[in-house]
């Protein structure tokens, strides 16, 4: 299998789709000369010109908007949300109408648009430009929510959104464009809803979701020397959630750890945690079930803030260790 | 060319809301714009269908049969059907939550919309949607919306999927002059205008935004002259003259359809009171008696159609009583529907 | 002390606060003639003026900028956001700007405004006019969120939110406006961040938050004749959230049913959950946690269909007893 | 009054950025502005310590002592310098992302902004903000936003403080080309027209949104003539003309005192990419160099400045050397100052 880095596999998935269904276009800010803000969609204009490849003045509502009006006519509009932080602005769109058409119209439409959005911090990018917030989308039925850690997940998953009839929020991280790995020959596509386990274990769960994966499976390789046996998950889709595949490790493991970079209250790990310990898995604890997520701050600028205000390996390291010992 | 003055500033008029109609008498008119008699006489017909439709879904509030509000476009009903016979029946319509007008003059089944209206399954929502939520896409009626302004930007997306896939249609798309003061307004429009996008806005000026009077929320007026900021053509016309509207969409439609993007601004009155929760605190009995006794839509076109011998007295009252008729069946048509059944209730969130 | 509505309750505040304070203003769409959607504000037009009672256009987001604009050079807005499904048009202020600027500024600046919006369902006013997301709030640090239930707890916390350096979410329900309930004679103020035990019990702990706590009590009341003894806990604020009471309770019951309208996924009741499981209460736990919230759906226009979306009594009493007895 | 036409449209020169700068000779300028010899050597000052600090920052990124992105503005000195000096010390600053210049012309301390955009505990948000984030309100500079547009309807509330508070300060909110086409100015724009509120809006037209050309991003040029939807005085200069700007900001700032608002649209440049990110693939080298040789705002200035006698080639040096040996000290304060201490972390999120 190829080896390609993670924008090269979300880039590569436009791509194809792009040849292999001529109603997907492109459309947001300085995505076709400049390629993205991060480079993702470099060389596209050329390929697909600028009809598909639509650049759009500074108007995050009606770029989503756009898409939505354009999918109700069949279209499959892919929008690029320069970064996570400016979904803000077209929020209600998003909400209020992508979300909730299908459901108020009776089921007598759809509206298949994809919106990117690349989160996280770790850029110096400060309060604006660096938040995680795909807890919250997952509190909007009727979308979906999608959240890759890999080159091969950001492929397969993003053709699915592509192809799904509803409103999907895709969202990608800065800090893994450039990460590499092996992507299958030809075309494959991957469900929503069927989490991945990493890496098996049977001491402790380790729920976790795009970066935090990376972080995760370096620390449990390490603690794996030491004999303590971490088993990580990455849901890969948080709307649908794959509860069953945790509940089944959680039952194996009776341990629950649940890591993300987003600010810990109201994070996602919340959501994991209610669904385990209200479900059968809740006689096999252990131990106290815990999470280890992102500060309750902004994003801050200083390098030395910024890395604290998110979970580090040795921060992953350390809660294993005090849930595995019963230390806390 | 429509009566309608492109462009130049009819800004004291429009402050004064005083907006003469056009001199010319009707068969005159009527023959210029290639419309026959029997269209003239089923404008007038649908018309009395939007009236009676409106005061029916009053009625029935007071009579404690429906869960929800309800935004009445009584009044207005030149304006919806001027404008959708003037475009061509397959060309989209976004509609807003005063929406129930322009619905039935695209050719909504009134009993699907009454049935929708109480919350029925047989209703064109299955009951899920209600007044503010009406749609048919079996007609290119994309939706009524609930959030103001909503839809003015998701007429770009319309507009943008017509001409990528090289369509004559157009898009329609209609909201109020207090939308008009929306961010998503100022976007879309730029957009339009930029992409040369096939789409015909439709500013609705009822005078209000709810209680607000448009005075007190627009910083100059009218609205429609914002269009220049994009070079965009406009016109500012008399709403309750059906056959100026008729006139203006016609050439605002045919502009969009060939690429250039049209706003055009209809003064006109809202009869009842912004929903349920309005006590009319805002503004004065005469007014509301002054647009009824002298610039009703309704009697305004009747009185002309009877003048021009198109239509006499019987028939009028013919025609009125028969939408009435078909109002009453609407309604016994939703009253005998069932509701929704609520094991169905997590159907459509997903497809 | 006299019985008031929570509608007369939340005016009274905002009218003795305008009367202490002049730099407190209100500002939004038809408050001034119109009173408001609901009339929360009926009278004050005549009361304050309308430079005091600022009627805007339909502009949502330059509403809250404009909010944050003025408080930054002292004065203390009070913005109406009509329907709280509005607020999404202007979450960008809300976010990137009022929740964060004190941060990114490094402390130098504060933002003290309220933004008081309706939620819930109930009223037929469907998908777009109905949700519950006082839950999302919370996980945007800089904010916080209230949420009264009674009269009292909603006069006595404007105050405090009014007062507040920071941002306040104040969310009000529709259903309880003309809910009638006691309020203190005089001046008084609640503080943020404590949450009440409505009713004291020892076989379960059930926490909810608006309309909800009124149908908690209501079945509590029948329960108890039959020995079943409820803990009704009332955290009035979600952000900053009192989770030391919710502990204690849980610790004495051994068992936690958190109850909300808001959709069940994303929910702040796994916010509750998760904070009560990886605490010491762990240990004390007799039964899974439960959660008993909104159905995953926009909510509908039908009444029925409505009804069926949120938790209603019945639902409510018979999640209590699966729990008690152990059967679900 | 202004060189800078007000209302009528420069549509045309707009369209070709060929904006000649006004005619009359230095001298007589500054004598009918008022400006002493001393004024208009102090604005060189300024411009070319403003200059230094971008070329600095550029400098101090690739040597990878920056951990974080940042935008330039080399090139719209004249606006910054212009503006500031044209308004009282006591108005207030709606800054925007590229906002460096703004900021030293409102008399920032360019220590504490160099010790902010490294990231240091002594820097004006303490670190946590960076070049996107500075403020400084002891001199009444709101802060910068990373948000593009997101001042723009700010500065209504910054406004209607004032009014409320019968204040005799404006607010100045600046905003580049490409933040016109947020939905908030609009509804920004509406608002402060309508209520009468002393607000100066600066748009700062550099020809790019990023790497949009603004004439594929708005329907109409120029942008400043969007204010006429709103009844609102506007004006579209030669932003590279430090007196065209000082002189236009004057008129304009008044007439914001006096409570009627103002856009003032400056045709400028930006010599550095957009930021970190940019290859400049979407503008040539040809255009960018035409700016530098002959439209660059500093040259221009010198030029005039030595040709009136008002300084000499001689002391232009020195003052271009004292102007960079304060951006030396301030990187040397900014680099011996200490990082926050990450146990801080959670300080300033709440008041
Ligand atoms: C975003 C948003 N803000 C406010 C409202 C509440 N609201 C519903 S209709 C309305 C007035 C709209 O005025 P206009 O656009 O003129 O339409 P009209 O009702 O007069 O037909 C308001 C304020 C809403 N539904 N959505
Ligand atoms: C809401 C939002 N959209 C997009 C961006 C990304 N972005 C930052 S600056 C910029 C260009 C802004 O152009 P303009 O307003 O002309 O200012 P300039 O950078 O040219 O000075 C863009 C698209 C952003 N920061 N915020
Ligand atoms: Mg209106
Ligand atoms: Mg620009």
């Amino acid at each position: 299998m190829p080896e390609i880095t993670y924008l090269e596999a979300v880039r590569q998935a436009l791509w194809e789709e792009m040849k292999r269904d001529d109603r997907v276009f492109l459309l947001g800010e300085d995505i076709g000369r400049y390629g993205g803000a991060f480079g993702v969609t470099h060389g596209m204009l050329d390929e697909f010109g600028p009809e598909r490849v639509r650049e759009t003045p500074i108007s995050e509502a009606t770029i989503v908007a756009t898409a939505i009006g354009a999918s109700m006519l069949g279209m499959r509009p892919v929008a690029e949300i320069m970064f996570m932080d400016f979904i803000y602005l077209a929020l209600d769109q998003l909400v209020n109408q992508a979300a909730k058409m299908r459901f108020m119209f009776g089921g007598r439409t759809t509206v298949p648009i994809v919106l990117r959005m690349p989160g996280g911090s770790g850029t110096g990018a400060a309060a604006q430009h660096s938040q995680s917030i795909e807890s919250m989308f997952m509190h909007f039925p009727g979308l979906k929510v999608v959240n890759p850690s890999t080159p091969k997940d950001a492929k397969g998953l993003l053709l699915t959104a592509i192809r799904d009839p509803n409103p999907v929020v895709f969202v990608e991280h800065k800090l893994l464009y450039k990460t590499k790995g092996q992507v299958p020959e030809g075309e494959y596509t991957i469900p929503f809803g069927v989490a991945e386990i990493k890496r098996p274990g049977k001491d402790l769960t380790l729920v976790a979701n795009n970066v935090m994966v990376m972080r995760s499976l370096a620390v449990a390789e390490r603690l794996a020397k030491e004999g303590i046996d971490v088993e990580v998950i990455d849901p890969r889709t948080l709307l649908p959630l794959d509860t069953e595949t945790i509940i089944e490790s959680v039952i194996k493991t009776g341990r629950l750890l649940v890591v993300h970079e987003a600010c810990q209250t109201g994070g996602w790990a919340g959501e994991v945690i209610a669904s385990v310990t209200g479900s059968r898995a809740f006689d096999y604890l252990d131990a106290p079930v815990r999470r280890l997520a992102g500060k309750d701050v902004p994003i801050p600028y200083n390098r030395l803030l910024e890395r604290a205000a998110v979970p580090q390996e040795e921060d992953i390291e350390c809660e294993i260790r005090a849930i595995v010992t019963g230390k806390y | 060319m429509p009566s309608g003055k492109l462009g130049a500033g009819v800004t004291n008029e429009v402050k004064k809301m005083v907006v003469e109609e056009a001199g010319d008498d009707l068969r005159a008119r009527a023959d210029r714009l290639q419309l026959s008699d029997e269209q003239l006489v089923e404008m007038f017909r649908t018309m009395c269908e939007i009236r009676h439709f409106e005061y029916m879904a009053d009625k029935l509030y007071a009579m404690g049969k429906v869960h929800g509000t309800m935004h009445l476009s009584a009044g207005q009903e030149a304006v919806a059907v001027g404008t959708a016979r003037a475009v061509h029946v397959d060309d989209y319509l976004i509609n807003h939550h005063r929406g129930h007008g322009h619905f039935i003059a695209k050719g909504a089944d009134i009993k699907l919309m009454m049935a929708e209206f109480l919350g029925k399954d047989t209703g064109y929502c299955r009951g899920r949607g209600g007044s503010m939520h009406i749609a048919d896409f079996s007609s290119n009626s994309l939706g009524a919306n609930g959030i103001v302004g909503a839809g003015i930007p998701q007429a770009v997306g319309v507009g943008l999927a017509l001409q990528m896939q090289k369509s004559k249609q157009i898009v329609l798309a209609i909201f109020g002059d207090g939308a008009a003061n929306e961010g998503v307004f100022h976007e879309a429009l730029n957009m339009v205008a930029l992409w040369k996008l096939p789409v015909l806005y439709v500013c609705e000026n009822n005078k209000y935004g709810m209680s607000m009077d448009i005075e007190r929320a627009a910083a100059k007026l009218p609205i429609a002259q914002r269009a220049e900021s994009y070079g965009m053509p406009w016109y500012c016309i008399d709403g309750n003259d059906i056959l100026t509207v008729y006139d203006t969409m016609k050439t605002a439609a045919e502009s969009a359809r060939s690429g250039q993007p049209v706003l055009v601004e209809t003064l006109t009155y809202r009869y009842f009171g912004h929903s349920k929760s309005d006590r009319n605190l805002y503004r004065s009995k005469a007014e509301i008696e002054e647009w009824h006794e002298r610039r009703d839509p309704i009697k305004r076109f009747e009185a002309k159609l009877t003048q021009a011998g198109i239509m006499d007295e019987a028939l009028a009252r013919k025609i009125d009583d028969d939408a009435l008729a078909a109002i009453d069946e609407a309604v016994a048509f939703a009253e005998a529907s069932p509701d929704p059944d609520p094991s169905s209730l997590t159907e459509f969130v997903y497809a």
